[in-house]
């Protein structure tokens, strides 16, 4: 029964995916999008909360990377760089999405 | 849970007022609790905001929608999970909050508390047990 | 898979639409097959054909309408979200004694209950906000 | 004073109407001049004419038109943000072959140079947004 | 030369207030009106950044605290209530505004 | 300062694409360039991230409005202030940024960077000494 949280905030503004990661169980995935891809970058402050998550997988949209000039070069280790397609790929691969508005 | 019914979470993380999220969320669960779906209503983070008691919108000039979340019983709504640590990191506790009932059919209908303060390992758990999850 | 989207942000202003757009547009491309989106809070802007952005932009709304006419898809605006915010079609310009409309085609106004059957009939459900 | 006052967010979604148009009352009880009222970003909405909100809740845009007349106030909606987001009036409706407008009374549509002249003109500029 | 600074965030959902009282000087007043209100209530975890904050003035809108159910009892110590008026006093005693949006 | 000159400050506190807070304000700016007052931008929080070289929209679909930074020196707009802290907590330094440049027309139009990396307390200072603050 695992879950896909989908967040979409920056890190940096709100509290958003602190909340969702205290939330989230083994098994489930961590999909960033849109401002929320900030998280994923290396050497920022909220690098260490995705380092700090066991057992959760993380992943970052592609288009949202490029849009922001994040060059995968800059992204956290472990974390999967997937385009639309792989997002409704997780979609599918998960029972259920949760968005952390 | 019967064949066809759907467990309906709904998520409820922002303060009420500033922005309409928590006066539509409430307009969807109203809608929703006339489909014989199994319902559940989280509140966390920010939207344990909206439970305080002792709303007064008339300086503010907009609408009081608090009657609405005391009105979730008589549809059928009786499982209200607040979060803990939300309502602690803020500075409230459970006397703070609106009385919710639910007449229990089981029980001969007494008049019960809707409200359930869980941990947030219980929400979590909470959480995964749900079908749907509509979030505001 | 069946899939359900809602989009509860408007145009420009938010990225949620321009998200969830890409999103239906995968999940066609992949063979899914989407049971509704549902537009609702500032989601229900989107449905204006009123917009003109500029000419060196994307044009949202017709993207929209443009998808929904090449694949049938049902998109949904709230009613009551839309009367909050000024969005209606002929019947309800009618209805309410107003002397315009701006719903553009593709789009239909209906209510919530819309949102909670797609909940219901659809595997998935996947939610764009803010 | 002279004031100046910027409405950044659309009706019932963000708080931020209600606020500028509380702050606007008292700022005229209190016998202060307001040179304008400039709205910008998803501001713009607050200017269709087309919204119905639920009768027991406020009407923002007839709240913003009735006092707009009864003080002689300026309510300027930008026009590029008014584009994007489908507000126009007549002559906006004609330049653009739209068939339908949709701006309340009390607007009017112009250009961002206003807001930087509210800037230098008044006293004091206060913001409301998200 | 003195600010009127404006948020109107939730110190709990955003990091609005911290930046602001980051960069409010002596003398400079912080008025907190919409969701912002909350930062105001006693006990809370954000009410210790009110206290924190040497040399600034605090000021709630009571429109805003009354439609929150949050009585004057629980507002900490020192910060003002004020209404509408008293709103647009606070703007005419300052140099300029600056809202933290 | 001239007579009837004012000084205005730009605040940028969001980030870009998420919202359209940083393309709009970018709009206002342009404009605010042809009325000759003395005009600053700020970039703090979530802000600096506006001036992060490299953007690529194309897959998002959207409007790549990065070039229009790099105009803003043809507007004679060359006081672009950057908070220090905000760029290192994101784990982001100066070389990540646009190169944004003006001709010094007191300096024999010599190329000039339009950056200024400052310090969270001399940001304090510049928003203290302007008359009009726009925020976005």
């Amino acid at each position: 029964m695992a879950m896909l949280h989908i967040v979409n905030k920056s890190p940096y503004e709100t509290g958003t995916l602190e909340s969702c990661l205290n939330h989230a169980r083994e098994g489930d995935t961590v999909l960033l999008i849109e401002d929320a891809v900030y998280a994923a970058m290396k050497g920022g402050r909220a690098a260490n909360a995705l380092s700090a998550a066991k057992g959760v997988k993380f992943a970052a949209l592609s288009a949202d990377l490029k849009a922001r000039g994040i060059g995968e070069d800059r992204i956290v280790e472990g974390t999967a760089v997937v385009d639309y397609g792989g997002f409704v790929d997780l979609v599918v691969a998960n029972d259920k999405t949760q968005s952390w508005l | 849970m019967s064949e066809g019914v759907k467990k309906f979470l709904y998520v409820n993380r922002k303060a009420p007022h500033g922005t309409i999220y928590a006066l539509e969320a409430l307009e969807v669960v109203l809608i929703g609790a006339a489909f014989e779906q199994d319902v559940s209503l989280a509140f966390l983070d920010d939207g344990v905001f909206q439970l305080v008691k002792g709303w007064d919108t008339s300086e503010l000039g907009s609408k009081n929608f608090q009657p609405t979340y005391t009105a979730l019983g008589d549809y059928d709504i009786s499982k209200v999970f607040v979060e803990r640590e939300s309502l602690e990191e803020r500075g409230l506790t459970e006397a703070d909050l609106l009385e919710l009932t639910y007449e229990d059919e089981d029980d001969d209908w007494a008049e019960k508390s809707s409200i359930r303060v869980v941990s947030r390992e219980e929400m979590a758990e909470i959480m995964a047990e749900n079908d749907v999850i509509l979030s505001f | 898979m069946k899939l359900g989207i809602v989009v509860n942000e408007g145009p420009y202003t938010h990225e949620a639409s321009d998200t969830a757009y890409n999103f239906a547009v995968a999940a066609l491309e992949k063979g899914h097959e989407i049971f509704r989106i549902f537009f609702y809070h500032d989601g229900v802007n989107n449905a204006t054909r009123l917009m003109v952005p500029p000419q060196d932009d994307r044009h949202i709304q017709q993207k929209w309408s443009e998808l929904a006419e090449k694949h049938n898809l049902d998109l949904v605006v709230c009613i009551a979200a839309a009367q909050r915010r000024g969005i209606l079609d002929e019947n309800e310009m009618k209805r309410q004694g107003k002397d315009a409309e701006n719903l553009a085609p593709g789009f239909r106004i209906s209510g919530l209950g819309q949102l909670i059957e797609a909940g219901i009939q659809c595997d998935r459900l996947v939610i764009f906000g803010d």
